[in-house]
């Protein structure tokens, strides 16, 4: 590097900049210890990102350390691109979660499009072919005038995205709530499939190693798309606005080939995509995984537009794009592949032993900035918290009963909380790539581990009401219900990833809720061995002072074996329903009290981990000893939701013949319980079952029988399953004027 | 009976198709690059599903300028069996080796999900295995599968005996409920004037085994590759 | 020189996304729309200089790729805007 | 009367559309497009017969519907083409 340093001398940039560079001023105090001096306008945007939120992780650091992340099947827990465990016979699940809510807002098309790029770059980035997409997603009330254009635009862009790069989408969550109006929340998950030997991970190696740079050009897109990410909207944030970033799926499964095909060879060393804070990041986390520095020459950055300088390269947010270190000499092969597919490949740098990233444009050096100020020694917060109070129980005769529980069935089905998500997932190719077993719908997605007989089990959940009203119960209940399941399809839990999406962390209460949701989660996972590996924080969703309800999104996947023994949710005929786990009724935050009152209130149901995980166990040993194949979890809506879903599912009516519980019936259908399951066993295998519950301490009980088209409560006409389906389908398409 | 699968940028059911083509044959087809401007001897030449260009502009339209597709074409017209896939049906309408051409849905929706289609004449190398009366389940999964043709063409086309399969209910009716993307007739699949070509919406690749939800497009691969063996 | 190309759908070829929009149109509150055709605009950048040639090179690229000549019908218009 | 608005991406916008008909065209034979932009072209008709009430219905329409503000720029004419 010829060029010479900025200047010792150079003048302080103003409070305002630094103010609209998201720093506060004691964090300029500290950036310039670090630095040794002011910064340039460069370096300032290169700090103002690094130290962002969104890529420094200031206020969540301290409290993620709570969550456990180790485990055997673990080869990778949080700290890389994704997460990595273990599938046996040599492959392994790469996966992660990740927001792009502020982006969505915008732009919903385009944001929601992105974010699904970008996930599956953080997992094609490791070596894995991506095999499996899914989507948690939380809009306003439906009644709100931005909601519908909110939903077609960000269900639109995830299966543009999706449905043209050639993964499935195959499951997801899809919540209404007031509190999400003007901050929805867009949650992706990608899942990737690796041979365990092949794995690439972010930290560079050595000096004079090539830096190169593949993908599609870089523009003027999304520049500060991570310092927004970190910042809360107010009136004026529209007009504040980066140039959107604009999803190009076919430039990407470009790159994902040609990625693939090259790490056949034994040419990379280091690879990371350029995500939020693009090459600034990028970078920085290569040469600080690595320990090493990294110099770049930004005329080589290949340009879409001209006349770019150092500050926008360095902080532009185009898509599509990855840096890789290589080993020496490698250049021409990876050139080579790159040309193939028809992606721009350029040397823009390489690695140094100064332990500084030093940007140089035009013979000038832009910037100069030890490593460690930009990662490790970025501020870190123990902010200030305060716990909440939780809500008090509330007995079931606190909320009103219904007249008629098939009417209320009707209603909870046909509503928007409830009612079918086939709108959105029949605009997601779920079956290309040709190995999904489950299609969404049931309790979690199954795809198989292609050329194998084993089967991946991939679901989202998390119960933003249930957090609000308890964070600690709304962390452990998020856990325990991806856990309930993965199980219900006969899956071991392997892991989890999370995308913990919050308000102002400034707020000592919205820290509470964050502190409360972590402990929660923490403590499920540690009491199922059920890790997390891989996750996401978004912070500062909050508008005008009004946060999100707290939503820590848990997406969780689970191993099938062999998929011949494996089950689903539909009843078929002539089945005896039992009834797995304690009922005492609990209406406490649950849809019936929504549909009943209009208004959430009281304590979440508590969860039970012994209870759940004997249960847990219980149902994963009927499957694999072939003793059932149909098995719900009971979840939103309680009980006869659970049954109700089952009989459309299989198309099969069912009668209930006893009452699992001495409960007041509302109480009993639609109470929110945890730790139940259903299951559908043909007759002569319904003892026998009921007694191994005992043996393993689940309550256990049957309660009716399948067959017919019809749903038959005792003391209440029979509702026919059309008219069911008809009510539960038809939510969605009438909310869009399609019928 | 050697079988050729032509890859283009974009192409993503291209393993998806090997796999089935593999299943029943017993043997992989070879992938053909589409900058390779020779093809292998093939018997079968396969145009997967998938967004080749990612469809921009149009579905297909820069995939008929590829080079290995003047080759296909010459192959076409002496006879070799092309199978057209979803993105390939799109394809194959673009270079002109089948009439007509495929819209944006008529819900202006990308559309997934099973649906019943049944075989206009089962004389054919593709759909001898199929029974005439009744209808058969396969997935689409497209958003421009809107066939289009002006009804002059359409009167000739069914004169002609080209329409290969049409939407219908599960009863095997052929009605205007079943039509899932506004295809004119219900056009689901049209051959070209041998019926050798074949351009088809729905994916029986995906559908050859029970775990993925049935097996109903097996026989279509049985059939097709018994009558070239 | 610059070059502007309009793509639009053959009368008598139905046209979803047209209909779509007037719909559309109506639930926003704007009456008296009776029809809504949507095509495409292309706008090409040529480095060539001769009028003859460019518009030569505009007709293949519209004949043989920017429409489909079994629905659409094309013009174009050269120099800037 | 006849309205016709086109469409077009901001500068600075990735028009991943254009930038594949640019390469296609190159495929073609067609030497010397240095750059391609798509955008959309849509015919109305309208019922109304004052310019000046079509002309702010237009752009109702054109802000609220036919064009994405965050990334697109309109324009329209009035009267047949
Ligand atoms: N946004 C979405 N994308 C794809 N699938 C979805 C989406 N939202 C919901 N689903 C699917 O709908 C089904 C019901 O969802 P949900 O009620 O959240 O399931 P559970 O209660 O078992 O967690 C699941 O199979 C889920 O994968
Ligand atoms: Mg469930």
């Amino acid at each position: 590097m010829t060029a010479d340093s900025p200047e010792k001398t150079q003048a302080a940039p103003s409070a305002a900049k630094i103010a609209e560079h998201g720093i506060k001023p004691d964090e300029y105090l500290r950036l310039v210890e670090l630095l040794g001096r002011h910064p340039n306008p460069t370096e300032l945007g290169i700090f103002s990102v690094m130290w962002s939120e969104h890529c420094s992780y200031k206020s969540s650091r301290v409290w993620l350390k709570q969550l456990p992340t180790t485990g055997p099947q673990v080869i990778q827990g949080p700290g890389e691109n994704a997460g990595v465990v273990d599938l046996g016979d040599g492959l392994a699940a790469i996966f992660k979660m990740e927001s792009h809510n502020h982006p969505s807002y915008i732009e919903p098309h385009q944001g929601a499009a992105t974010g699904v790029g970008g996930i599956m770059r953080d997992v094609f980035t490791m070596g894995a072919r991506p095999v499996a997409n899914l989507n948690a997603l939380r809009f306003g009330a439906p009644d709100h005038p931005k909601t519908r254009h909110l939903v077609a635009g960000v269900v639109g862009g995830i299966g543009d995205y999706g449905n043209a790069i050639g993964v499935p989408t195959v499951g997801g969550e899809t919540n209404f709530d007031a509190r999400y109006n003007n901050n929805i929340l867009v949650n992706a998950m990608c899942v990737g499939i690796a041979p365990t030997g092949r794995i690439f991970y972010s930290a560079a190696a050595g000096a004079g190693n090539p830096v190169v740079y593949v993908g599609s050009k870089t523009g003027r897109d999304g520049i500060h798309g991570a310092t927004m990410a970190s910042a809360e909207f107010d009136d004026a944030s529209a007009e504040k606005r980066p140039t959107v970033q604009v999803g190009d799926p076919f430039a990407e499964k470009l790159l994902l080939e040609a990625c693939l095909e090259l790490m056949q060879e034994d040419a990379i060393i280091a690879i990371q995509d350029m995500g939020a804070a693009g090459l600034t990041s990028s970078s920085v986390e290569m040469a600080s995984k690595g320990g090493v520095g990294i110099a770049l020459n930004l005329d080589h950055v290949p340009q879409r537009e001209t006349g770019m300088n150092a500050y926008e390269m360095m902080l532009s947010e185009s898509q599509e794009r990855m840096l890789m270190v290589l080993r020496p000499g490698s250049e021409p092969l990876a050139a080579a592949i790159f040309k193939k597919w028809e992606l721009d490949f350029a040397v823009i740098g390489e690695t140094t032993e100064t332990g500084r990233l030093q940007v140089s444009h035009r013979g000038v050096l832009e910037a100069d900035i030890p490593i460690p100020a930009l990662a490790d020694e970025a501020p870190v917060y123990e902010r200030p918290y305060q716990l909440r109070k939780p809500l008090p129980l509330i007995g079931a005769d606190e909320v009103p009963a219904a007249n008629s529980a098939t009417e209320a069935l009707l209603k909870l089905m046909g509503s928007p909380h409830l009612s079918s998500r086939r709108w959105i997932w029949e605009q997601y190719d779920h079956m290309v790539m040709a190995d999904t077993v489950e299609r969404p719908g049931g309790d979690a997605a199954i795809v198989r581990v292609h050329g194998t007989k084993k089967g991946l089990a991939l679901t989202c959940d998390v119960t933003p009401r249930y957090c609000f009203a308890d964070p600690f119960e709304g962390g452990r209940q998020a856990i325990v219900e991806s856990w309930r399941n993965l199980t219900a399809t006969g899956a071991d839990p392997l892991a989890v990833t999370d995308c913990l999406n919050f308000g102002n962390p400034e707020r000592p209460e919205i820290m509470g809720e964050f502190v409360g949701c972590i402990q929660g989660m923490a403590e499920s996972c540690r009491a199922l061995a059920f890790p997390v590996v891989s996750g996401n924080v978004s912070l500062y969703n909050e508008t005008n002072g009004v946060a999100i309800p707290p939503t820590p999104g848990i997406g969780a996947i689970g191993l099938i074996p062999d998929l011949a023994a494996r089950a689903s949710i539909g009843f078929e005929p002539g089945q005896t329903i039992v009834l797995l786990g304690a009922a005492s009724g609990h209406l406490g935050q649950s849809i019936y009290q929504l549909i009943a009152t209009g208004a959430f209130n009281g304590a979440p149901p508590p969860v039970d981990l012994d209870a759940e995980k004997r249960a847990g166990d219980l149902v994963r040993m009927l499957i694999r000893l072939g003793l059932c194949h149909t098995v719900h979890d009971v979840s939103d809506g309680g009980l006869l939701v659970a049954l109700a879903e089952m009989a459309l599912a299989g198309n099969t009516g069912f009668e209930l013949t006893a009452a699992p519980a001495d409960l007041p019936l509302h109480a009993l259908y639609f109470g929110e319980d945890q730790g139940r399951y259903l299951l559908g066993v043909d007759a002569d295998a319904a003892a026998a079952i009921v007694a191994r519950a005992g043996a393993a301490g689940v309550p256990a009980r049957i309660i009716g029988v399948t067959g017919g088209d019809r749903i038959a409560l005792p003391g209440e006409d029979p509702l026919p399953l059309a008219r069911l389906r008809g009510e539960h389908e038809a939510w969605f398409p009438r909310y869009f004027g399609e019928r | 009976m050697r079988a050729s699968v032509i890859v283009f940028p974009g192409s993503n059911c291209d393993r998806d198709v090997a796999v089935a083509l593999e299943a029943v044959m017993g043997k992989a087809p070879r992938m053909v690059w589409h900058g390779d401007s020779k093809l292998p001897d093939s018997d079968l030449i396969v145009l997967p599903g998938g967004f080749s260009y990612g469809d921009y502009l149009r579905s297909g339209a820069m995939a008929a300028h590829s080079p290995v597709m003047r080759a296909v074409a010459a192959k076409a017209r002496q006879g070799t069996a092309v199978l057209g896939i979803c993105n390939g049906f799109q394809v194959l309408t673009e270079i002109g080796l089948l009439p007509g051409t495929l819209m944006r849905n008529a819900s202006l929706k990308f559309i997934c999900k099973d649906v019943h289609v049944r075989a206009a004449r089962t004389d054919t190398l593709y759909a001898k295995l199929y029974p005439a009366d009744r209808a058969i389940r396969l997935p689409i999964a497209h958003k421009d599968g809107n066939y289009f043709a002006d009804e002059e063409t359409l009167d000739r086309l069914e004169g002609e005996g080209r329409v290969a399969f049409r939407y219908c209910g599960p009863d095997a009716e052929i009605t205007p409920e079943a039509n899932p993307n506004g295809s004119r007739r219900n056009i689901a699949g049209l051959y070209d004037e041998s019926r050798r070509v074949l351009g088809l919406m729905p994916h029986p690749e995906r559908m050859i085994e029970k775990d993925l939800g049935g097996s109903d497009g097996r026989p279509f691969f049985e059939s097709l590759i018994n009558g070239l063996q | 020189m610059k070059a502007r190309v309009t793509v639009t759908l053959k009368n008598g070829v139905l046209d979803p996304q047209g209909k779509a929009i007037a719909n559309a149109l109506g639930s926003l509150g704007i009456e008296g729309v009776s029809d809504v055709r949507q095509g495409k605009f292309i706008e090409v950048e040529l480095n060539e200089t001769d009028p003859a040639r460019a518009r030569a090179a505009l007709e293949r690229m519209c004949k043989e790729l920017l429409a489909n000549p079994v629905i659409e019908n094309y013009r174009y218009e050269l120099g800037d805007a």
